[in-house]
């Protein structure tokens, strides 16, 4: 099992859902983040002193999935996240070694 | 109560919502204005210091405060009044205190005393509050307490004496009449001698700015003037914030940043046109005066932050509305509508430029600009007040009440019978720049003082771990938001 | 309108603003005070529940609540009154709605009754969104609307006639003429027979406490007692909150709940000196009071709890505040300003010590203090004003209608010719506790029976499930904030 | 001023408060409300729109707007005026702009002209800030700056001047009086003439629809109807949000919608009970009146809502109220409480009607429901009016100015001696129908036009990116919150 | 070593934690999220739009803890933050290769 | 690859970022997070009502990188947040299997 670690832009949230959610992936954790990366930040002046932000508003959505649907999990986050300009985000990837599902007490695959 | 001395309920009635405006300028206004500016975790701690501030301010107000700005002071009476009226003792001989009536500038014209009282309370509460935008996010709140005290008996007090101490049109009419009757029955050789009297007169019994002849219709000498450099040097003595010119130190909600700058507008009214004492055409013309200045260095401060900086922000256009509404409070009841619109462009695109501008080269921390808004505007305002006065550009003019016939016979409201003493505009600009020299000087070396003894006595700032931990844990053990 | 009876406009403009003060109590300043006190997922609720209630009891008071209180209620005049006034209905034989004139606590000084329904329709709206505070986060909103139909109607109508209905002296005064006309030319035995009409008169109409001699001069019983205790009960009824004692239930922003204090202070000048019905000097006295009261309660609770807990907060400041408010409300007339300062620090530490360590002790959860700041002090206030009002004390005394020569012949707003019926300090003090005892009694038994009544009907309090996600989802399908 | 001109301090300090309460009503009260329903990346463009409408209709008041709206526009008076005020040249010859006065509805009754020049500005300030909640979250700031220049140049000055317009009883008076002199003693035919002399008057000096005898207390048309249908116009020449429909366009805080509500609630006494520049019996009818329409309203929104969406929300009933504010503006000064009640029911049911249902089935996207709340509420107001005005209805019926005998000899403030106009229930609100539809077509018409000419200079709406930044960083280079 | 990810109910925090401490954990760190999942969300209406809201709040808590621990850890979260209805939350457990505590340095075991 | 995890105290964020930034790392994400741990929180007191808040106000930094950069971003890291004073945080490494920039599809090394 995975971890599938997506951070996006905010407005993108209900298309990777609807991608998920139509791959079968009924679960998933979302965190408002901040991100720093290429894409450039905005000004902001407060009656003439100046901030630079550099920190823009991404999501992070965490979803476990079996080892085999990962491929297909990246993929459909990539499509349905991608606006082509800077700042689209990133997937990441990491291993899950446990999942129970706290309710019933089921295990790993059952779990997700 | 002589038959007199009966008051107009209509005046009653303006000055008792006068009164209550000026309270909500402080609270939530003022606060809020200034909470908005400060990161959250100092948000509590600059609404307590506004509240706080306003609770001292009004018990010391009552027990010797009024007493020390509007009773005459004896030897000292030039810059300050004396213990006569402490504790609230003005009932007139016989009477009780709700009997007691207080002069407006109109001839036969009074208010109940205690509305008077009140009214200049809300003054003396909302003056030292403007300070702590100077030093916000850094103060202890046990020296903050301690300086306010020391301040408004050692600073405030006698400044508001100095210029607003005057017996009034009455006390004077009471002396020429007094003079008239001893002189006989001779008109000319009464006139002479009522002049006289009321020359004397005013020489004994006012304070020492109003002597010289300063204008200052609702306080900005008093108000703004004296609390923007007790800011300016509070914020050097404090020092910078942690962080300052580095960090993010951005405004938590100017969300309530604006509904503070609305909110003080709103208020200003009752400051502004409740200064005029009654409920006439003279208060119609502060209030419209107040409006229009507003709206002139709104506009200003957005068109010029618009073309320099790129963007028209809010922060800038409610800070420009406030930049107008300290400019033309002491022009109010002077200047024209036309004229307050030219103070108020010339206080928004001044007040953008120094804070942006001069501030930033100058270096130093003041939190919320108190001293780029306040003194700065209330030193345009002062000064422009002498120009925009003249009946040339639009203003009232003078009122000369030694020559004031028809205004002392019939006690009537506008004062049609008198004639101007405006000196012309070079004389009169001098005499502002005088008060407003000798305002500077007072507050900013009486408060470096009082910050230094505060110092000794209890500290300024609080440690660099409080400071960062934010005030409102660190001094007042609460948080402002739980979301 | 007879030409005596011409209205002032002074008065009329203070009375109007009055009534859009203490308006501005309630909705925002109330629903904020309370509604920062609550966390976020039950902010809707609270704001829905004062909102609502302002809303219903406004149609209620116009439809038959006025009626009840302020009009003559034949056998049970001594409880309530009766509905000859219902909907409105008050226009005077052959003329409009706006020609009814109501009579003022001064001889021959009127304001239009529909200034003076509107001025105490105010008064019914704010009284039961007190109460919602004791049992804040766990209501149901039906259950509350219920709750309050019934609640103004067998609990607010009668102790408001029961305190405040009474002819005025305006009908004294027709009476006494009346009666002096009668009994011919003889000077001394119309004055007598004037007395004896006075009596009479009093004595069949007015409610009963208002003849036991209580005094309340806006509303300390009527309002802060009567909603306070109702409060206890409730939040009793419905148990406490879930996690009580053991979660962390604070404050959602306490930035709220000092904007609702910083305008509850401005507009309680609505409600009480907006009380004396007229703007003279005795409005400026209320007025006075109900600053310094404030600021003393509010310093009091500031330097209680720093000394107690180690930290001055903001809550605890404005919290004092208020209870200054309440306490100093059925003083505010009748007190001078030395003596309300004495209450305002009275009402500040006991309130204090009464929320912070007698309701911990007594285990009761009543969340946001409706019993430990509107009642204690209101008891407080009601006590305090029976000793204050001692011209001894620098009380302005009782007025004895039944000697006001002067004022009966002449119509002057001050009373100056009559005679105090303070019948010493024991001796009120005596009434205004039987006063306060009514009070407790009615309304606690009273609010009893109608909460089981609403429980019985509706429900009284959401289940687990809801009160858990927060009533703002569950009942009102909103969220407060979607940052 | 002549002795005769000598104004009541009681009018002038209750039209001084209305004044300042219109203002609160624009900032902060309805930044708030729009402010609240937006999402926080919007908030500050809200903010800033309507204070910088504020700001810059105030210039434009002061220099030509007022004068448009209140003299004789020659050739063209019935649709404007000219442009001989412009830059508040109001001083009486021989006198200043302090002694300048204005007619008020009663004959003899003036109040400062400075007075009413600001209460009017406060009129023009808000009615184009109501339109920015039709078209928020995705127009640009430079194109509703040039926009509300001409919006209130080109409509909201010509529809001010067709339905206020008239040169007030006072001017009636006078020609009455002056055609009675020139008719000799002869007093029949001194009253023919001063009848004819008052028609003719009338008919000369009047704008079109006050002629017309349209009816409209405090603006319903003026404002509310032309606000509306201008922001429709707007909200389908913009075109939807990005988003809408699909994604959660939730309010950000109704915390600050309900600040909002209640502060338009209690600064629209000013504007309502305001409008009659006087403060007596029938400013307090208009008062009661904006009490109960409001309660009524809200009730029935939430009620609505319960019933038929299964939960009540404070959104709803905060809009109900709003709508009843709405409804009842043209009629507060003619409908009786019963009326205006009913009048408050039938829009609190109507425009939820309309916002939830109507609205959704055409699917433009009017941000922030102007047409729906404000369009909508202010057709019923303007119809009900002529229909609640009856005295059969509880109404006050029309004062017929022509037969006011007794109110032109005595200048008494009620008209008693005035036998009405009332052309009956089917005339009436066929002429309030009229009014209605001239006002939907010129505000409707023109809004277009302007709009295009906006599009045209400097485009209406932000680029797709910028609207997804949110306003606030894209326009103004700040967010609201940094929490 | 391991970091332990459990999403749970939000006001089973104070429970969670108080179990974790009885088995000697004494670090953990909380982020608000919204998650989506069986649990259904609730709709709201703004002035007659309706939104359905599937996010519904959660908090995710992180332990780092020694491998031989994670067993103990797993069942004592599951017993504190089980209400036993749908929406209970998840724990999903991810290797961790190292720790280090910043102030001094101390790396892995030592640093939990 | 690896994703370092670092707890830090907020006003330390600029100087890790700087830190990062000087090593060449230039995409990080942060989270604000709520540590319970040895130091120790406060009492807020309202109205009477004592409540002990444990939990203090954090930020969590997720920084992917190769696996050889590992080492030396733990050590700007700890340089950089560290005051010496207990609650200044921990830093975790995760093993990290893919990684993908949404926008252009890279890879993995290409995609950090
Ligand atoms: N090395 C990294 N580790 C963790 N998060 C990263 C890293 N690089 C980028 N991110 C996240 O991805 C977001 C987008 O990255 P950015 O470089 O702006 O554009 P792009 O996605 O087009 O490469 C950043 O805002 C940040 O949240
Ligand atoms: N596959 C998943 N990946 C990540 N988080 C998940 C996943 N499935 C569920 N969750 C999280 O667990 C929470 C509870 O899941 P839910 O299906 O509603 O009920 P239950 O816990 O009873 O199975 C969700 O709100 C979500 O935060
Ligand atoms: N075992 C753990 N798992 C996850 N986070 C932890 C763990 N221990 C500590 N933390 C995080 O590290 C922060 C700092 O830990 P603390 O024990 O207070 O001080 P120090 O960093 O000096 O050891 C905590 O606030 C918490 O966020």
């Amino acid at each position: 099992m995975k971890i599938v670690m997506a951070i996006i832009k905010p407005f993108k949230l209900d298309e990777v859902r609807d991608a998920l959610t139509s791959l079968g992936v009924h679960g998933l954790t979302v965190t408002e983040v901040k991100g720093y990366g290429r894409q450039k930040g905005h000004t902001e002046i407060y009656r003439g002193a100046e901030y630079a932000v550099s920190f823009l508003p991404k999501l992070k959505i965490e979803v476990a999935v079996a080892a085999d649907q990962v491929g297909k999990v990246i993929d459909s986050i990539s499509v349905a996240a991608r606006t082509g300009q800077i700042g689209d985000g990133k997937i990441f990837v990491v291993p899950l070694d446990h999942a129970v599902r706290i309710r019933t007490g089921e295990k790993d695959g059952e779990a997700l | 109560m002589t038959a007199a001395q009966a008051v107009n309920k209509g005046d009653v009635s303006w000055m008792l919502t006068s009164t209550l405006l000026v309270l909500l300028m402080s609270v939530p206004g003022l606060a809020l204005f200034y909470g908005g500016l400060v990161r959250s975790k100092n948000m509590l701690s600059v609404l307590t210091q506004v509240f706080a501030i306003v609770c001292v301010v009004g018990l010391i107000w009552v027990t010797y405060g009024y007493s020390l700005a509007f009773t005459n002071g004896g030897a000292l009476n030039a810059f300050v009044g004396g213990f006569d009226k402490a504790f609230l003792k003005i009932a007139p001989e016989g009477k009780t205190i709700i009997d007691a009536v207080a002069a407006t500038f109109s001839n036969n014209v009074y208010i109940p005393e205690l509305v008077f009282v009140a009214f200049q309370m809300t003054f003396a509460m909302i003056t030292p509050a403007l300070i702590v935008g100077a030093f916000a996010e850094r103060m202890k709140f046990s020296a903050l307490l301690l300086f306010t005290v020391l301040w408004v008996t050692f600073v405030y007090f006698p400044i508001a004496h100095m210029v607003w101490y005057w017996g009034g049109p009455d006390t004077l009419a009471l002396e020429a009449y007094k003079a008239a009757l001893a002189a006989g029955g001779d008109a000319s050789k009464a006139a002479a001698a009522a002049a006289d009297a009321v020359s004397a007169y005013n020489a004994k019994d006012a304070g020492l700015l109003y002597q010289w002849g300063a204008l200052d219709f609702a306080g900005g000498t008093v108000v703004h003037i004296n609390a923007g450099i007790a800011g300016l040097v509070g914020a050097l003595m404090l020092g910078r914030r942690i962080g300052f010119g580095r960090d993010l130190l951005a405004p938590h909600s100017l969300t309530m940043t604006m509904i503070g700058a609305s909110l003080l507008w709103v208020g200003w009214f009752g400051f502004n046109a409740g200064s005029n004492l009654e409920a006439n055409g003279l208060t119609a013309l502060a209030m419209m005066n107040t409006f229009v200045a507003t709206c002139a260095a709104a506009v200003a401060w957005l068109f010029a932050e618009w073309a320099v900086k790129g963007k028209p922000s809010l922060l800038g256009m409610v800070s420009g509305a406030v930049a107008g509404l300290v400019a033309v409070t002491p022009a109010s009841g002077f200047a024209g509508p036309m004229g307050a619109i030219v103070l108020g462009l010339i206080a928004g695109v001044v007040c953008f430029f120094f804070v942006t501008t001069v501030k930033n080269a100058l270096g130093y921390d003041d939190s919320l600009d108190v001293f780029g808004v306040h003194c700065v505007g209330g030193i345009l305002g002062a000064l422009g007040t002498g120009i925009l006065v003249s009946s040339g550009l639009g203003g009232t003019d003078i009122v000369d009440y030694s020559t004031c016939k028809a205004a002392i016979d019939n006690g009537v409201a506008t004062f049609s019978g008198c004639s101007s003493s405006y000196p012309g505009m070079g004389a009169q600009f001098f005499t502002q720049l005088k008060a407003v020299l000798l305002t500077l000087v007072w507050s900013g070396v009486g408060s470096a003082i009082l910050y230094k003894i505060v110092d000794l006595v209890v500290g300024l700032r609080v440690t660099a771990d409080r400071e960062r931990e934010g005030l409102d844990l660190a001094e007042h053990g609460e948080r402002a938001y739980n979301m």
